[in-house]
């Protein structure tokens, strides 16, 4: 019985110092928020914050982190510049570690108590979808730049922009190669069951059956596996024209290696963006992974101001070399500064009003929201394909941009050998 | 109809016969002993009665109805109580709810039960340890836990397993006259005994058994004199 | 045809990948009969080892197997000594608290490995890396072959120690009965430390193993876990052979549930042959060989 | 009998009046995901702690529970508040028909069963995605945008639950379960049906555990099965919730629960922004360190040991426990 009793009162006492730490973190906070301005704070003593849901760390972590490197160095030029209009300006990071829920606390975090004006990032489908949500209930602008399901700019929300196309146009260009130069008969989709994947290949599936493309294998697997072959071993039975895949760094890795060995050789192997585009993506694969296509969203060469600045910088700053997903953010973080620039206010409502007349061109491309199909807030951009050619990305289609002429038809059996 | 009888029952294990066409009968109100040298069965016949083996062979009636084939708990819900050989006290319950857990056997209402397991500890002598964990308890005290607890699920037959091993000659004292309290209770009992002294002194009618096969059944004296009983003990010479 | 080949030599293969993992397990569930639900991530451990030997020293993962397997043979003898043997002195309410203290252990070494490597993903490319033998069009990864080859190995190995050996009979006989061995004058403590060591050593071979055909991260180690108590349960409790066989089982299963019914479901399909042995053929696979 | 009735008014008084005091909706936040892991743990613990039945998928009842809010949405556009009804009997029937296979196994090999069981759940919820929108998840938008709302919910189902489990405790059930827990052949052989009573101890956990579930669906407004599904950051939880805090006690999940949720969220705040960044990293590492600490040195938990801890500060030689029961 006194257990219970002095077991209550331990409760108890932990509650009340629970809600004594709340009420007074409401004024330490914004005495700590102070503080913190005061530290970094320009000498005009004000500052601007926005908060940036990331994965940095857990799985996609690899992603996250290119991101970041990319916000950071803009954050730098843009403070450089004179902020925003003489403020400065600061990104507050959070970790979502991949999962929605993790980021939708992250966001009621920034929103409830960092109190930032707006939020960007938003990586992994699902878990800029949880935040988006977060958002849009509590009114505050939210700029997608990787976050691509193609729901999340379906739901009318007008909180939410996206600076990245939806997933269902990552294969545009890839579609145009596949009717002016492949013209295959078939083609095998693989994917993995994620947000991502599952839209992608859903849309892409949807894709092939309009331009009369025969689907002989439409399936996704778990991430993770160590062995794909069960998989291949279909794809090479029914030996399709084109292999579609999409997945994330490793399982791609693992699949071009594993095609590899099962001597799968259809016309061509096109990766649908994420994590086929990587520099690791070729370290492990080797000659795996040779003439493999991507569809991208960016590359260095693209006639945009600045994007080649920005790949140089970026690999001479942190030594390794970036793409798309790089290049959206430091794009994001540019648009994020032109808004608030603009903004009457920092209140939601005027940084709504400027975001959605954002009208400008960044190394990502011109930026532009709006509604087109049943999308909103959506910037319209041109999509690309890569290749890797010995060993380097190149930029292949539309043949106006490329960097390098495509390889095709592709001799497997010379290159990969016996 | 009898009150308690074991047709033919055989158990295998694997292809060791540890009960072999084994028969007897109990009537009601008597003490029946059962008695056998090491391995003879003896338990076997308890987990058989009790339900926690399934029979290879023959049947079980109690009261007229067959009860082989019926789950332990159905079982005891019939009115067959049984106690371990190897005492199993509920260990971080108190001596109390040990026993207040079974006298729920008929009841739903903790008042009732409550009552009649205080009733039952205080018939078995362990009413002032109540408030005890029966993990602190004595062996004698656990042997008595066991009793009790069985007691209190209002059997009409007891299966007591070897319920004086192990205590001192004081405490077997205690003993016998506690099982004949029960007794006197109305309850019919079966018990498994090494104890010679202790069932001789209790016994209506015993039974000995070895290797699952019955060697001789009768009043005490006559099976404590019959040649084949006492060979099974001492071995031939 | 060559469908139906090539998907069972895939299966046997990464079977036995599989049984490398599940040999330490069955090892350390016969003799203390704890669900070590660390194990995958002591495998992860020995992955790292592996990698930075291989990074920094430029070691190759086959020499990195006589430094990774002794030292993940300490890690786990050290784990039994401060962490396992000390919770049978303690009494609690559930007698699984191993089991739970292996869960904490597992979270401890997956967050220490964070915070050293982050959670980036890392691989080790070797030379052999990709390179295939193939029997008619039938491909066999080599380092998988490999990896079969030395699972064969440290079974029999493991198996010559228990049978022949004075201190595999002390193993064998605190796995049978605990108190006895104490009383036969077998230090039953340090049998167990023994065990847990060994059965450490084994799955570290498993990580190193596998480095080359496969990559690492930090959160690796639960999903082979998962694997390692489906393949010991599959195998029986305690058998060096049964884990090979459980190994294959699985491998297989896995490789024709992908194959004929969908990559998706292919852990479904291990999981349902574990819950059905599980509940239906207690003492796993090897009742029905009597092996 | 005074103390215990005075002393289990405090605890709902101040949480009643924490949002009073407490306008941060972020601090509300904390609380309500405390609320909600204390109906998962309590609800785990009753199966594991009073019923002795190690459950390592839990996940699976707060998965059904949330999906039948989710999926009334999905499907027939109904509020998902409706879930909050369907939610719990859905889960009560998932666990009737989990222990029907299960209760066959005892000891670890049940716990393995459930985490095979889990997992299945997982993946076939992954791989159905035309009935359960598979990995594009479920998102709602929030009825209330104060959390006001939702804290009370939470703050109601918490007592719900914590309430059932003392009065279940005090019954016939309670004095059933802990019998089983403590040697099932004794039970067996006392009338007690272990099957029956632990498959009706299961299905009042999972009840609660799915309503646990269907308020996450409605609060958190998004689902996928790998975040409710999951046996990490939900199974393996809400042991850890439930040993933590004292396996077998009434209050310990509760406490339980509080010392989680704060630990993770002041070390994912590096300690409210007053640490290096470095130790928001080190969430899960303290968590799991405070996970081994407590089965080594208080395997009863914080509030089963609760005399052991109040001693080692008062330097009084601890006596030797004489009330470990729980009833």
């Amino acid at each position: 019985m006194k257990r219970l009793l002095t077991m209550t009162l331990a409760c108890a006492v932990g509650l009340a110092m629970l809600s004594f730490l709340g009420c007074s973190s409401e004024q330490k906070t914004e005495k700590a928020e102070k503080a913190e301005k005061a530290v970094v704070a320009a000498p005009a003593g004000d500052t601007v914050t926005v908060g940036i849901i990331l994965p940095l760390s857990g799985g996609q972590a690899k992603f996250g982190e290119v991101e970041k490197k990319s916000f950071d160095m803009a954050l730098d030029e843009i403070n450089t510049a004179g902020g925003i209009n003489g403020k400065k300006l600061v990104f507050m990071y959070e970790d979502d570690t991949g999962r929605p829920d993790v980021g939708r606390s992250a966001a009621e975090k920034l929103i409830n108590k960092d109190k930032v004006v707006m939020l960007g990032g938003g990586y992994s489908s699902s878990v800029t979808f949880a935040v988006a949500g977060v958002a849009q209930q509590n009114r505050l602008p939210f700029l997608i730049n990787t976050g691509s399901a193609d729901k999340i700019t379906e739901q009318g929300w007008e909180y939410i922009f996206r600076l990245n196309p939806p997933a269902s146009e990552y294969p545009k260009a890839v579609e145009s190669f596949l009717t002016e130069v492949v013209k295959p008969k078939s083609a095998a989709i693989l994917f993995e069951n994620s947000n991502f994947g599952t839209s992608s290949s859903k849309e892409f599936n949807e894709t092939c059956q309009r331009l009369g493309i025969e689907v002989v294998l439409l399936e996704g697997y778990e991430h993770g596996g160590v062995d794909f072959k069960p998989l291949l071993v279909k794809v090479k039975e029914k030996n399709p024209d084109i292999v579609y895949m999409v997945s994330y760094l490793m399982d791609a890795s693992l699949l071009m290696k594993q095609s590899k060995e099962l001597q799968i050789m259809p016309k061509a192997f096109i990766g649908g963006g994420a994590g086929f585009t990587l520099p690791e993506f070729i370290e492990n694969t080797g000659s795996a992974g040779n003439a493999v296509f991507s569809a991208t969203l960016w590359y260095q060469t693209l006639p945009y101001p600045g994007a080649k600045e920005y790949y140089d910088k970026f690999v001479k700053l942190y030594d390794g070399p970036t793409e798309y997903h790089g290049a959206e953010a430091y794009a994001a973080a540019f648009v994020i500064a032109d808004t608030l620039k603009r903004a009457k206010s920092f209140s939601a409502e005027d940084i709504r009003q400027a975001l959605a007349e954002t009208d400008m061109t960044t190394v990502f491309g011109p930026v532009k929201f709006k509604a087109y199909d049943t999308k909103t807030n959506q910037n319209d951009v041109a999509t690309y394909m890569v290749q890797w050619i010995d060993g380097n990305l190149e930029l292949v289609w539309p043949e106006t941009h490329a960097s390098k002429k495509y390889m095709y038809p592709i001799d497997w059996a010379a290159m990969w050998g016996k | 109809m009898s009150f308690f009888e074991a047709i033919d029952i055989t158990k295998h294990f694997g292809g060791l016969a540890a009960v072999n066409d084994l028969g007897f009968e109990v009537r009601q109100g008597e003490i029946f002993g059962l008695i056998g040298p090491n391995g003879s069965g003896k338990t076997t016949v308890f987990n058989l009665i009790n339900g926690y083996y399934p029979l290879t062979g023959g049947n079980i009636l109690f009261e007229g109805r067959q009860i082989n084939g019926l789950p332990t708990w159905k079982i005891c819900k019939l009115g067959i109580g049984r106690t371990f050989q190897v005492v199993k006290p509920l260990r971080r319950m108190t001596v109390l709810e040990n026993v207040t857990a079974s006298a729920f056997n008929h009841t739903g209402d903790l008042k009732v039960a409550k009552a009649k397991a205080e009733e039952v500890l205080d018939f078995c002598r362990l009413g002032h340890k109540k408030d005890f964990l029966a993990s602190g308890l004595t062996i004698g005290d656990r042997k008595r836990l066991e009793i009790a607890r069985s007691l209190a699920t209002s059997p009409k037959l007891l299966l007591l397993d070897e319920t004086m091993a192990g205590l001192t000659p004081q405490e077997q004292g205690e003993g016998v006259e506690l099982i004949r309290k029960v007794r006197d209770s109305g309850v019919t009992i079966i018990i498994v005994e090494h104890i010679m002294r202790v069932i001789m002194n209790l016994c209506d009618r015993i039974m000995c058994i070895s290797y699952g096969m019955k060697l001789a059944e009768g009043l005490p004296e006559e099976v404590a004199n019959n040649q084949d009983v006492v060979e099974a003990y001492l071995g031939k010479e | 045809m060559d469908v139906f080949l090539q998907t069972l030599v895939s299966g046997v293969l990464i079977g036995g990948i599989y049984a490398l993992i599940g040999i330490g397990m069955t090892l350390i569930m016969g003799v203390m009969h704890i669900i070590n639900l660390a194990h995958g991530q002591l495998m992860m451990v020995a992955m790292y080892i592996t990698f930075v030997l291989y990074q920094y020293l430029g070691l190759d993962p086959y020499v990195s197997l006589f430094i990774a397997m002794p030292a993940l043979f300490l890690l786990g003898a050290v784990i039994q000594k401060l962490f396992l043997n000390p919770l049978l002195k303690v009494d609690s309410i559930l007698p699984e608290n191993q089991v739970l203290m292996t869960v904490g252990i597992g979270m401890v070494l997956t967050e220490i490995v964070r915070i050293i490597f982050g959670s980036d993903y890392k691989s080790v490319t070797t030379s052999y890396s990709g390179s295939v033998m193939y029997l008619g069009d039938i491909a066999f990864n080599t380092p998988m072959v490999v990896a079969f080859g030395i699972a064969l190995a440290l079974t029999a190995g493991l198996f010559y120690f228990l049978l022949r050996t004075d201190l595999g009979k002390s193993v064998r006989a605190t796995a049978q009965n605990k108190e006895a061995a104490r009383l036969m004058g077998v230090n039953a403590e340090r049998i167990t430390v023994l065990t847990f060591g060994i059965g450490a050593g084994l799955v570290a071979a498993a990580g190193t193993l596998l480095l080359p055909i496969f990559y690492l991260f930090p959160d690796i180690g639960g999903h082979f876990t998962l694997k390692a108590f489906v393949i010991t349960i599959l195998g029986g409790l305690g058998s060096t052979v049964g884990a090979i066989f459980g190994g294959v089982v699985l491998g297989i299963a896995e490789s024709f549930g992908a194959t004929y019914l969908s990559m998706d479901l292919k852990d479904v399909v291990g999981m349902v042959i574990f819950l059905l042995v599980l509940i239906f053929l207690p003492g796993g696979l090897k009742r029905l060989t009597k092996i | 009998m005074k103390n215990r009735s005075w002393a289990q008014l405090i605890a709902p008084l101040i949480l009643l009046a924490f949002p009073l005091f407490v306008d941060s909706d972020y601090y509300r936040h904390v609380v309500i995901m405390a609320l909600m892991w204390v109906v998962i743990g309590s609800s785990w613990n009753l199966l594991a702690g009073f019923t002795g039945q190690v459950s390592f998928g839990h996940a699976i009842f707060f998965g059904i529970g949330a999906y039948s809010a989710g999926l009334l949405k999905m499907h027939l556009g109904l509020s998902p508040w409706w879930g909050m009804l369907l939610g719990g009997p859905m889960a009560m029937a998932i666990g009737f028909v989990i222990g029907w296979i299960c209760f066959r196994l005892r000891g670890p090999y049940f716990a393995l069963a459930t985490i095979a069981v889990g997992e299945i759940f997982h993946l076939l919820f992954k791989y159905f995605n035309n009935f359960t929108g598979g990995m594009e998840g479920i998102l709602i938008i929030q009825t209330f945008r104060s959390k006001l709302p939702y804290y009370f919910l939470a703050l109601g189902l918490a007592g719900a639950c914590v309430l059932t489990i003392i009065l279940v405790m005090r019954s016939k059930w309670g004095y059933y379960f802990i019998s089983i827990r403590e040697d099932q052949d004794a039970a067996e052989s006392m009338g007690i049906s272990a099957f029956r009573y632990k498959s009706l101890s299961l299905m009042i956990s999972s009840f609660f555990t799915g309503l646990a579930g269907a308020f996450y669906m409605n609060y958190m407004a998004f689902i996928d099965p790998e975040v409710v599904y999951s046996l990490h950051y939900i199974s393996i939880m809400a042991i850890l919730v439930g040993i933590i805090g004292g396996v077998g006690t009434i209050w310990g999940p509760a406490v339980g629960a509080f010392i989680m949720v704060l630990v993770q969220e002041t070390f994912r705040s590096s300690i409210f922004g007053l640490a290096p960044d470095w130790v928001s990293e080190a969430h899960a590492l303290v968590f799991g360190v405070l996970v081994m600490f407590v089965i080594l040195f208080m395997a009863n938990g914080v509030v089963g040991d609760w005399k052991k801890i109040t001693h080692l500060f008062t330097g009084k030689k601890q006596a030797p426990s004489t009330n470990g029961s729980a009833a």
